[in-house]
């Protein structure tokens, strides 16, 4: 899950990680309050899960109480605007209400995953402030890199040898270790995938301040931290994976295309190849969903009424390979789903191999329903009804 | 032969008494893997349904019964306790099914576990058939022979494998690498065995989109294997990057990970690609009966 | 540094170790307070570093406020009783007032760094409340040891396998992993050379308790725990420890002996050496005494006045390797050292050898004493001198 | 030859610009080590006295000089920090002067840097005669020669060689291993190197109190140095019981690291062990002159 910036921010200020101080708020008034009783110098940014809030006018800095509140009205009137990524933009519930910091310089550290080194690793640059994308394809010599042995885990020369392998300002130097340890700390304390500081600002009085925070935290270990977890609450899922959880399937499970073949499988691999199967049969695809192991007649029917209810699905391509999973449950699982239903009836294709396909074509068959005999048929067969 | 696992290799079960552990165990014992017990805390000394002893610590279990495999079953918090207590106990391979685990509980574990093999976690386990069988797979597709199998997710390995079968073609080893971003032993390590394995005389790398290893194994491939008839399958061409589908480890960032850019390594290595799990078999044959790939461009 | 059983309970509350519920007392009435606010079974222990407290009756129940008040006094009334390690005895300055527990096992839980393999090591028996070293020899086969790999730390399985081969009863096995991990945790954070639970012991009500903390923390890690470090002016350093620390040598560089051939070496090695040499002249020595690497006139005279007016030496012998340490910078300060202090005066035998030498034995010629030639002449003059 | 330093070991020194550190380097650069450079952070580029390169991180001091050997002259806080600097570099061989590191620091360190050698910590370092000093020893009283010596403490270390040297016992390496309760290098792993070094004809073992260190060396020297003339010493015969003199390490627990289990130890694998340092060269010299030990009894 990933954190919004006022998130990610009290953790930085748990581990010890220089943060400018700041309120959170919800409304504008808030905004204005938190000004009166605090006078100074203050930048109000919108808490969204998007990036580009600036280029988007979503961070404003604001004087008094009386600027703070009609800048944060201003901010908060409309969403984010969509792009690529999240074509629905993001509503702005909230905004960060922050000191003003006087920048001298901006840096840009990071720690993540690294799948082929299997290791954490940092990343470091002296470049702040702008997408690592970017500094990666404008300044690549400027990107340091330390993969962490798990061994030993995080040691001072760590942060020592980044900070003069990125040719950081030698006001870092000093701070740079002590706040590279409390990072990794964090990345292990609350399981993330992500944690990055960017810029991390070096001020014109000398303090190195984490200006930014973007952390994105591993779903399966946020049963170590609760109090985190329940942060999600409070976090807008997309809506592909609001549905996927409504439907009770893990919300990495569903995704919507724009086609109008849907399709389930059982198992990620398998809901790949199937998607793969229509496409190369010409088809265009609604949806990718993987309904797991188990899938008895409550998955199945939970499953159907997901795509039928939320796509643009005309036909519905179930492919299930039974290994573990056994064909005649499936198959009950079908017959009973398509029963119980209450939503619209769309053409079925079924293919159903594995563990007792005969018993399941069997139970099908007397349903009505012909299953197809492979992947690649059901693929074709979709498509022509689909069209 | 056939890799990693024979028929002579002693497997026990991690959470041999529990739900999944049980049920598994019995089909891995009807399908005639050489397993010589489990271990559960607390209910050493008691026997299972298929007459294994089960052990209080795998330490225990180790000594008794000599085991060197261990199929671990255990819920995602306690994975990574159960893989320490494998590998201090002396277990040189340990099949891990858990799906769920923390990424930094496994980068850990991967990091500090020096000189036993991981498979998994989230993998569906590892097949040799005819000999013996640690997973979840179902035994009754596999079928004795010569071509290695490597795959990322479960599905879709049945797919290609009850393909295989059905074309004829048996298998040396399976090995389901498993789904997580962080896996125990990846393609290449895979590879590295089977170049050494007499058995193995053709290869089937089902890959899917996200990570580097497809890419990795493709130059193994094409450096190492440059006699070895390879076919190649890449799922999730259609599925959109910075969205994970599914498994953990199915993620495009940024150019890495595309399917373009497997696809591209594995044609530079001259291991052609099928387009769908279907054409596998022929595909495959067609490699076999050629003989000899052609050498690769110098410039890989 | 030793820690008194209240504090190191205080140590185990912090990190998870279920303890007694207690309070800690400095006066008889306080106690009688302390019982009178909290009605109930209690149990009065004294506060000292030695061992055999309930042996020498420091250790006793008291029932009511009155009773409370009464075996406080009783127990504070006389020092702990010598022993050969504490020829002193120990004054007992304060009392923990304990729940008294309805035991019905007890355990033995300890770490300790184990030297040859170089790793922390956990001893857990299903013996406890007795000497280890007691168990070790009646019933050795009760002894369950782990040596942790460092590198992976402590993992819950650890505490499995320790309870299961140490045989512990089957009532510890739930609490067990939690609780050898708490403690691993606090060995590691506290760099602590031994902790130890004696017993560790199972309630009638099932619960797994500390009832008593050994902890002994490594002196050069205490500066990383500045609160604990402070415990360690409350703490009772022995007597030897106390005139080293005035004299401004290391604590474990001086010890006395009941000899009259003092000793003065630089270098723990060579003064060891030089009390051996001591010895095989047949002489007997007043002490230990490394007097460092920087022998400048005010460590000299330190060193010498700590010797005289503290041991039956009627002699000092004094021998110095000149590595580092300059042979004419050490005359220098012998000669100055001497001429300064206020102290009685014993003879002086002197060994200078090693770097500049020759300048050094002139600087002491100059000054009328006379240095020998070797270590072994130096202990045998010292010795005849003594004599 | 000479074991863990030569002539051609290229040495860097870490904390080079501290009182100490610049001091003993130009130590270590008058005796004729083959000192490459130095470390201190953030006087990267600056040179030393002796014209030596001054670099930020070790890292880039082992790319621009190829170094090999580390000494370390950090305080106690920073010491960890700085070994796990030097094995991320490469460096092979580390000595650390350090005295006062927290022991669970060194127990992690040691536990974790597999593959680098560490000499130390709280040691006085390393010196094959004639060819280079890396440490705080005074080069002058040594002399090259064939006697290897292993030390556990300073002093007594220059005591002995200075009886040596004077004795005509010139001295192949003579290795500090440390007073601190857990070390890098034992003395163990010195005498496997000592066995297999061609200039090392005979050896001086000065043990003290504490440990098992030399019982453990005793036996290694019954099993595997049959023929090497050795003659041992253990500091420290009156000591108390359960009270450290100085040393850390120097502590004795229960019947263990008693000075009579060392000598006994030692006497049991025939090696003599001198009662004073003086007697050392003279007990030498007779078991060089008398050749081969004499077989030990098989029940050692």
């Amino acid at each position: 899950m990933n954190l919004m910036e006022h998130q990610g921010k009290a953790l930085f200020r748990d581990a010890g990680i220089p943060v400018p101080r700041s309120g959170h708020a919800t409304t504008p008034d808030d905004v204005g309050s938190f000004i009166e009783t605090n006078p100074g110098d203050w930048v109000v940014k919108a808490q969204v899960l998007m990036g580009g809030r600036g280029k988007a006018g979503k961070i404003k800095s604001a004087q008094g109480a009386a600027e703070g509140r009609a800048v944060a009205r201003e901010i908060m009137a409309t969403p984010m605007p969509p792009n690529r990524q999240n074509p629905q933009g993001e509503k702005i519930n909230s905004v960060l209400v922050e000191e003003r910091l006087a920048i001298a310089k901006e840096a840009y550290c990071a720690i993540t995953v690294d799948r082929a080194a299997r290791k954490p690793v940092f990343i470091v640059s002296r470049f702040g402030g702008m997408d690592i994308e970017e500094v990666a394809e404008q300044h690549p010599e400027s990107l340091a890199k330390y993969y962490v042995d798990t061994a030993i885990g995080y040691s001072p020369f760590i942060g020592r040898e980044l900070a003069f392998a990125a040719q950081l300002d030698p006001g870092y130097r000093r701070a740079f270790p002590a706040i590279a340890g409390a990072l990794y700390d964090l990345f292990f304390r609350y399981g993330a995938k992500l944690v990055e500081i960017n810029p991390l600002a070096l001020t014109h009085d000398g303090r190195v301040i984490a200006s930014d925070a973007k952390v994105e935290l591993d779903d399966d270990a946020l049963y170590r931290n609760p109090g985190v977890a329940e942060w999600r609450t409070t976090l807008p899922l997309d809506e592909d994976e609001l549905l996927a959880e409504g439907a009770g399937v893990g919300i990495r499970n569903f995704r919507r295309f724009p086609g109008n073949v849907g399709t389930m499988a059982n198992g990620a691999g398998l809901a790949m190849a199937t998607m793969d199967a229509v496409s190369n049969a010409g088809g265009r695809i609604a949806n990718f969903l993987d309904v797991g192991g188990g899938a008895n007649a409550q998955r199945v029917r939970n499953c159907y009424e997901l795509v039928v209810n939320n796509t643009g699905a005309t036909v519905f391509f179930i492919n299930i390979f039974g290994g573990i999973t056994r064909g005649d449950e499936v198959a009950r699982g079908i017959v009973e789903a398509m029963a119980q239903t209450a939503s619209r009836k769309i053409p079925l294709v079924i293919r159903l191999t594995g563990t007792n396909e005969e018993e399941g074509r069997r139970i099908l068959a007397q349903a009505g329903m012909t299953p197809v005999e492979t992947m690649d048929d059901g693929a074709r067969k979709a498509v022509e009804l689909a069209s | 032969m056939s890799i990693f696992l024979d028929k002579n290799s002693k497997v026990i079960v991690q959470g041999i008494t529990g739900a999944e552990g049980s049920y598994h165990a019995d089909r891995m014992h009807r399908y005639g893997t050489n397993l010589v017990g489990g271990v559960t805390p607390g209910k050493g000394g008691q026997t299972t349904a298929q007459g294994l002893p089960v052990f209080d610590t795998v330490k225990e279990a180790v000594e008794a019964t000599g085991a060197t495999h261990s199929c671990i079953f255990v819920p995602p918090p306690f994975a990574a306790d159960a893989l320490y207590e494998a590998y201090e106990a002396g277990i040189t391979l340990a099949i891990c099914i858990t799906e769920g685990i923390p990424v930094h509980d496994t980068l850990k574990v991967v990091g500090t576990t020096r000189g036993m093999r991981i498979i998994g976690p989230n993998c569906p386990g590892l097949i040799s058939p005819g000999k013996a069988l640690v997973g979840i797979m179902p035994g009754h597709i596999f079928k004795e022979g010569g071509v290695g199998v490597l795959s990322r997710s479960g599905t879709l390995t049945y797919e290609v494998v009850d393909l295989l079968t059905r074309a004829g073609l048996g298998q040396s080893t399976c090995v389901g690498v498993g789904g997580d971003p962080i896996i125990g032993t990846t393609f290449v390590e895979c590879l590295r065995e089977f170049k050494n394995d007499p058995q193995t005389e053709a290869l089937v790398v089902c890959g899917e989109i996200g990570g580097s290893d497809e890419e990795e194994a493709a130059a193994f491939i094409g450096a190492h294997l440059p006699e070895m008839p390879v076919v190649a399958f890449v799922g999730g061409r259609n599925a959109p990057p910075g969205k994970s589908l599914g498994h953990a480890g199915a993620i495009i960032s940024g150019s890495f990970g595309t399917p373009q850019s497997k696809i591209k390594a594995f044609e530079a290595a001259g291991v052609p690609v099928a387009g769908r799990p279907s054409e596998i078999p022929a595909f495959l044959a067609r490699e076999i009966s050629r003989g000899k790939r052609a050498p690769q461009p110098a410039s890989f």
